[in-house]
C-alpha cells in the first residue's frame, strides 16, 4: 500500500481528508440509492460502485477542468466527483426534469455539458471509440484536454476496445483508458472472458504504454493517474491504467451473486480501500472519531438536501415527450 | 390433459432443457447463460444439468459468439445463441444479416444455416435508450431469416423446437415483460408451428393485430371494449417473417377495421408493413383506412410517466379503437 | 448562371471541397478516403490539398472510427466520416443506433451530435448478396436519425453543406450507379435543404414516389408512359427521415393514384411506411390502393440476369402503371 | 528460402513438381480471369492473387479431407487447390448455374459442400467468428477436423480479429488462423493500419501460439503450415500464422494503384514465388523447360476446357429467383 505522507503539511492533511471524504461521499450516497431503490423512488438499472471508491477518486484528482470523461453505467462516482452536484444526480434518479439529464438518461445515464462528462454508457464498450474520437478533436485542435475513457475488465473482450486501442495508438491520441477490474464482468470472472488475464499485455500490445494499479489504496490510484496524465499531456500518445479492484454489492439489484462465494466477497471487503484509507489516516493522526463524524455529518446533511431536491423535483410534462430527438429550433 | 401453473420464464426453460434432452447436437451460448443463471434467469439450473460444455459463458464480443454460432451450426451442431436483449445484437448486425441470412443464396443452396437466436426485446422497466428497443420487426426486413414472437407460454415452450427443427437462421424474441407472467400450461406442451398467426380472440367489430407483449394490452382493451358491447378481434402474429397473410385478411375481411399494436417506433415499423399489405390485398372490404398504434418516435426516456406515454397502452388502443369506430 | 458539365461523382467532390475550405472543423475520415483516392474516387486529390489531418485514412474498424465520428463531433469538430459501402456500417450499427441517435435525448438536450455519415449505396453491379444492400429505408426507422439519398447533382452537391450545418446526426446515401452520372450544375451550386421532397417530373396520372437511383429509372419509365399518353409526376423523395408527408400528399391528392418504387427488399421497406401513411392520410381521395414496385425478397444474386430481375426496373414500372391505371 | 530437398527421391520429385504446378495453375487461371473481365465475361468484383500463390499452396498441404476453410473474396487460389473443380470456379464467375455456388456467388462467394470449402466471403473479418464456430463444432463433435480461416492483414483492425481471437484461445479450439500479409489493404499500407506492426505480437496477447513465415517460398509455407496443423491436431489450441507476402496486381479491378509505386511491385516481382521455385527446381534439376512446357500445356488444356465448359453453362431461369433463401422442402 501506498503510503500516505508522514510529513503532513496542513495542506497533505487536507488532501488527505478530501479524499476519505470524497470516497465516503459516493459510497453513503450509493447506500442511500439502494434504500430509494427499495422503496421505489429510484427504478431501472442500478449499478452500485460499492468497494471500487479508490479508483475513480484518484483517477478525479488528474482530471483538469477541460478534460473530458466517457464512463459506463456505474457512473456514480465518476458523475458526484466530478464535479455534477448530487442534487442533479438524484433528481435524475428519480426521473425528474431537475436531473442532470433531464429525467432521460436515469442511473445509467448521467451526463453534463459542463464538466465534459459524456455519459453514462449501458452499452458495455460503446463509449470507447467516442472517448477515441474526443481525443482526436482536441488534438486537432491543439488542445491540451485529455479524453478519460472508464471501463471494466469484462468490456475488454469486445471488439470495440481492440479498435478503439489501434485508433488511438495509431494516432497518438490523448486518451486514458482506464480499465475498473473488478474481475467480474455480471457472473463472469476475468479468465472465461480473456484467454490472457494479464491485462497489460493487451494495452501493449497496441504498443500503448501501461500500467497496474491496486485499485483499493486511493494514493494508488491518485498517483497513477498523475503519471498518466502526465505523460498523456506531453504528447505521448495514449496511456491504459489497469485498476485493481472488487465490486463488494451484486452487478445491479437485480443480481442473486450465484457466481461467487460469499466468503471471497466477505474477505475483500476487510481489505476495502475506505476501511483501509481511514485506518491510515487514524495511525498517522490525521483522522479522529471527531473528524470522522465530522465529515459523515457534513455528506448526510448533502445526502439529505439532495434526497428532498429530488423529491421536490417536477415530471416533465408528457406533452414535451418528443423533445430532444432532434436539437430544438433546428429543421427536423 | 393435466396443466401446470408456470411462468414464462419455466416454460423457456422447460423449451431449452428438452431440447437439450433431444438433442446433442444442441448447445446454448451466451453471457452468462451458465454461472450467473441466465440474465432473466431463463437459463437457471441448466449449467448445473448440462455442464459447461452445453451451457456455455461468452466472453462479451456479440459479433464473435453470434458467428461462432453460425459456425457451430455449418459444423453439425443445432446451437442456440442467447443475445442478452435485442439491445446489444446491434454489435452482431453484420453477421446476422451479412453471415447468417446469406450463406444458403451465395452457395447456390448448399449452406444453411441451422441457427436459433434469442434475445430479450422491449421497454417497459425504465431501462432508457440503450435497453428500450423493440428491433424485432426491424429484423423481420431482412430475406433469410424468420423471425418470431412468442407471447404465450404455449409458444415460449414450442417455438424453440420448431425453431432448432428448421434448416434456416430463426430469431426469437422474447419481450422482457412476459418472464413473470403466469398461466396453466398442458404438462406435455410441445412444438408449435412457427410460421401462422392465431386469432386470439374473435370479435367482429374490429381486428386488433398485435404481437409480443402487446398481445396482452390488446386482450385487456377488448375485454374492456366488449364491456361498452364492442367486440374486437385480436390477432396475435406469432410470426414477424414469413407474415401469416391470411390469417390476418380473414380477420379484416370479417371485421372490416383495423388497429395495428406494435411496440416499435411508428415510422417503418412493421406496422406500416401490415397496413400496406392489407390495403393491397383487401382494401375494397375496408370500411377505414387501417389505424397504428406504435411507439412514439423517441428514444425511450428514463422516467416512468415518459416511457409509459412513448409506449402502447390498453388505455391507448381503447381509444383507439372507440375512434376508429366513432363512438 | 454559368453551369458546367460535371459527373455525381466530381459534384460529391466539390462539395467536400467547399465544406473542407469553408470551415476548418470539417475533416473527412474513412477507409481509403486519402492515399487511395476514395474507393468511388469521389475524395480523389483531396489527400494532396487538405493533408492527412484532414483527409484521415483510417484502418478497417467500422465501429471505431464510426464512433471517432461521434466522439470528434461532441469534441467541437464537424466530422464526415466514410463508410465505404452501407454493407459494412452494419459492422458500425451500433454506434449509429445505440450512440449517435440517443446522446442528445439520453442527456436531455445537452448533447448533441453533429455529424455526417456518407455512404454507398445499392445495387446493380454484381456484386452479390454482401455488397448490394440498399438499407437507408432501413435505417430512417431510427428517431435521432436523419436520412438523405441525393439523387441528383445539385443534391450530391448541396446536402452536404446543409447536413453539415446540422446540429445532429446525419446519413447521407449516395448510390453506386449515380457516380458517373453526367449532367449539368450551376457554377455556384451551394446548399439545399434536406427535409422537403422534391417534385421532379409535373403529371396528373400517377404519382411515381422513389428516391436515390431509382429516381432516373422513373423519370425513364415516365417518358415512355409519356409517349402512351399517360402522364405520369414523380416525386423525389430526398430525405427518407423525416418524411416530407406534405409533398407526397399533395401530389397523391392531385393524381390518386400512386405506386412507390424503392430498391428496398419489400417488406419492411421504406415503401410500406409511406403507402401506410398515404392509407392514413388520403385514403378517401384514392382511386385504388398504393401499389409498392421493390427488390424481390431476396439476397440480391451475382447473376446479371438474376441481379437485373431482383431489382425495380423502368420497364417493370412501366408494367405496374399500366395495370394500375387498366390501360 | 527453404532449401528444395536434394535428396530427390521420386516422390519429393513429383512432390515439387506439384507443388509448382499447383501456383501455376493458380497464377494461369487467374491471368485468363483478367482477359474475361475485360471481355466482361466476368463481372463484378475480382481480386487477383497474383504474388500470393505460395501460400494458398503451402496451406493446402496440411489440409485434411474433414477439415474446413473459410476464405475471403480473395479466394479463387483456396477454392481451386482445395479441389473444387476448375470448370465450376470459372462457371461461378460467368454467373452459371453449373457454377460451384449456382452461380449466385461469383468471384467472391465460391462455395463448395464437398470439401467443407465455406466461402468466400466479402466482409472483411466477416469469416473469423464463423471459422472460430466450426472449430467449436468440431471439438464438441470429438471431430479431428481443423478449421482453417484465411484473412488479410488489414482484417486485423477489425473488432472480429479480436474477439474471434480470444474465443478460440480461450476456448482451445482447432483453428489455424492464417494471415496473407500483403502489406497492403486495399491502399492502406501496414503501418498505417496497425499500431504494432508486428502482427505475432498481437496472436500471442490472445496467448496463440505463432510464427511468422516467408510466403513467398512456398516450402516454408508448406512447412509451417504442418506444424500448425501438428499442433493444433494434438489438441493444444488455435495456432496463428503470418504469411509475409505481395499482391503483385491491383486490389480488384477497379483500383489506379495511387498508393504505392511501380518500382516497389517491380522489385517484388522479381522474387515472385513462381520464379523463385522454378529456379530452384531447376538448379535441382527437378525442372527443365521441357518439363515446363508440360505443365504449361496441361494447365492451358485444363483452362480452356473450363473457359468451354462455362461458355456452355447455362443460365439459371428468372423464375427461380427467390430460390436459396429458405431451404427447399422446408416450412417458409
Ligand atoms: C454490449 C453489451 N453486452 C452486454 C451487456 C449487459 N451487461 C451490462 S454490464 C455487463 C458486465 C460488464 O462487465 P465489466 O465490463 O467488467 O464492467 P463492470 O460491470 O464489472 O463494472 C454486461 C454483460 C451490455 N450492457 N452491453
Ligand atoms: C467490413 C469491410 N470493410 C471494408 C471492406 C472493403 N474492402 C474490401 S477488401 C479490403 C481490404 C482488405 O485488406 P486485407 O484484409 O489486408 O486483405 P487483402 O485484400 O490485402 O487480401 C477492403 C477495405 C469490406 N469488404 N468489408
Ligand atoms: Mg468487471
Ligand atoms: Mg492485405
Amino acid at each position: 500500500m501506498t503510503k500516505a505522507s508522514t510529513a503532513s503539511s496542513h495542506r497533505d492533511r487536507e488532501h488527505h481528508l478530501s479524499l476519505l471524504k470524497q470516497m465516503l461521499r459516493v459510497r453513503r450516497f450509493e447506500e442511500k440509492c439502494v434504500e430509494l431503490y427499495s422503496q421505489q423512488k429510484i427504478r431501472g438499472f442500478l449499478h452500485l460502485y460499492i468497494g471500487e471508491e479508490a479508483v475513480c477518486t484518484g483517477l478525479m484528482q488528474a482530471v483538469s477542468a477541460d478534460d473530458a470523461m466517457v464512463a459506463t453505467y456505474r457512473e456514480h462516482g465518476h458523475a458526484l466527483l466530478r464535479g455534477i452536484p448530487m442534487n442533479a444526480v438524484l433528481a435524475e434518479m428519480y426521473g425528474k426534469q431537475e436531473g442532470c439529464s433531464g429525467g432521460r438518461g436515469g442511473s445509467m445515464h448521467l451526463f453534463d455539458k459542463a464538466t465534459h462528462f459524456i455519459g453514462g454508457n449501458a452499452i458495455v464498450g460503446g463509449g470507447m471509440p467516442v472517448a477515441v474520437g474526443y481525443a482526436l478533436a482536441a488534438k486537432l485542435r491543439k488542445l491540451k484536454a485529455i479524453s478519460w475513457c472508464v471501463f471494466g475488465e469484462g468490456a475488454m473482450a469486445e471488439g470495440e476496445f481492440h479498435e478503439s486501442m489501434n485508433l488511438a495508438a495509431l494516432w497518438q491520441l490523448p486518451v486514458v483508458f482506464c480499465c475498473e477490474n473488478n474481475y467480474y464482468a455480471m457472473g463472469t470472472a476475468l479468465d472465461r472472458s480473456e484467454s490472457e488475464t494479464n491485462l497489460l499485455k493487451h494495452a501493449k500490445s497496441y504498443r500503448i504504454n501501461a500500467q497496474s494499479v491496486d485499485g483499493m489504496d486511493v494514493l494508488a490510484t491518485e498517483a497513477a493517474s498523475h503519471a498518466a496524465a502526465k505523460w498523456v499531456r506531453a504528447g505521448k500518445g495514449p496511456y491504459f491504467l489497469e485498476f485493481q479492484t472488487y465490486r463488494f454489492r451484486a452487478h445491479s439489484m437485480f443480481d442473486p451473486e450465484r457466481y461467487r462465494e460469499k466468503a471471497e466477497v466477505h474477505d475483500r471487503e476487510q481489505h476495502g480501500p475506505i476501511k483501509r484509507y481511514g485506518e491510515q489516516l487514524r495511525e498517522l493522526g490525521i483522522l479522529d472519531d471527531t473528524g470522522l463524524n465530522t465529515l459523515e455529518a457534513e455528506i448526510a446533511q448533502e445526502i439529505q438536501n439532495a434526497v428532498d431536491f429530488a423529491e421536490a423535483g417536477q415530471l416533465e410534462p408528457v406533452a414535451s415527450l418528443s423533445r430532444f430527438v432532434y436539437s430544438e429550433g433546428a429543421a427536423s | 390433459m393435466a396443466t401446470q401453473e408456470i411462468t414464462y420464464r419455466e416454460a423457456a426453460r422447460e423449451a431449452l432443457r428438452a431440447a437439450l434432452h433431444n438433442d446433442e447436437r444442441v448447445f446454448l451460448m451466451g453471457e452468462d447463460v451458465g454461472r450467473y443463471g441466465g440474465p432473466y434467469a431463463v437459463s437457471l439450473g441448466l449449467l448445473e444439468e448440462f455442464g459447461p460444455d452445453r451451457i456455455r459463458d461468452t466472453p462479451l464480443s456479440e459479433s464473435a459468439f453470434v458467428g461462432a454460432g453460425i459456425g457451430a451450426a455449418l459444423g453439425g451442431m443445432r446451437p442456440i445463441v442467447e443475445i442478452m436483449t435485442v439491445n446489444f445484437s446491434l454489435l452482431a448486425a453484420d453477421q446476422i444479416i451479412n453471415t447468417a441470412a446469406t450463406y444458403l443464396h451465395m452457395s447456390g443452396g448448399q449452406f444453411n444455416v441451422p441457427l436459433v437466436i434469442r434475445m430479450a426485446t422491449g421497454a417497459g422497466f425504465q431501462l432508457a435508450a440503450q435497453h428500450s428497443h423493440s428491433l424485432e420487426g426491424w429484423y423481420a426486413h431482412i430475406p433469410g431469416l424468420k423471425i418470431v414472437t412468442p407471447a404465450t407460454l404455449e409458444d415460449v415452450r414450442g417455438m424453440l423446437p420448431t425453431a432448432l427443427a428448421d434448416p434456416d437462421p430463426v430469431l426469437i424474441f422474447e419481450h422482457l415483460a412476459l418472464y413473470n407472467r403466469k398461466g396453466q400450461l398442458v404438462e406435455d406442451a410441445g412444438p408449435v408451428d412457427i410460421d401462422r398467426a392465431r386469432v386470439r380472440r374473435q370479435g367482429t367489430a374490429v381486428s386488433l393485430i398485435t404481437y409480443g407483449n402487446s398481445l396482452w394490452k390488446c386482450i385487456e382493451a377488448a375485454e374492456q371494449l366488449a364491456g361498452e358491447g364492442i367486440d374486437a378481434e385480436v390477432v396475435d402474429l406469432r410470426s414477424l417473417r414469413p407474415l401469416d397473410d391470411q390469417t390476418i385478411m380473414a380477420s379484416v375481411r370479417k371485421t372490416r377495421r383495423a388497429v395495428i399494436v406494435d411496440e416499435g417506433w411508428r415510422s417503418g415499423s412493421l406496422s406500416a408493413e401490415i397496413a400496406a399489405r392489407i390495403h393491397e390485398q383487401a382494401f375494397y372490404e375496408l370500411d377505414a383506412p387501417v389505424v397504428r398504434l406504435c411507439s412514439e418516435e423517441v428514444p425511450i426516456p428514463y422516467a416512468k410517466h415518459l416511457e409509459e406515454a412513448a409506449l402502447p397502452q390498453a388505455e391507448k388502443i381503447v381509444r383507439a379503437v372507440r375512434e376508429l369506430l366513432g363512438t
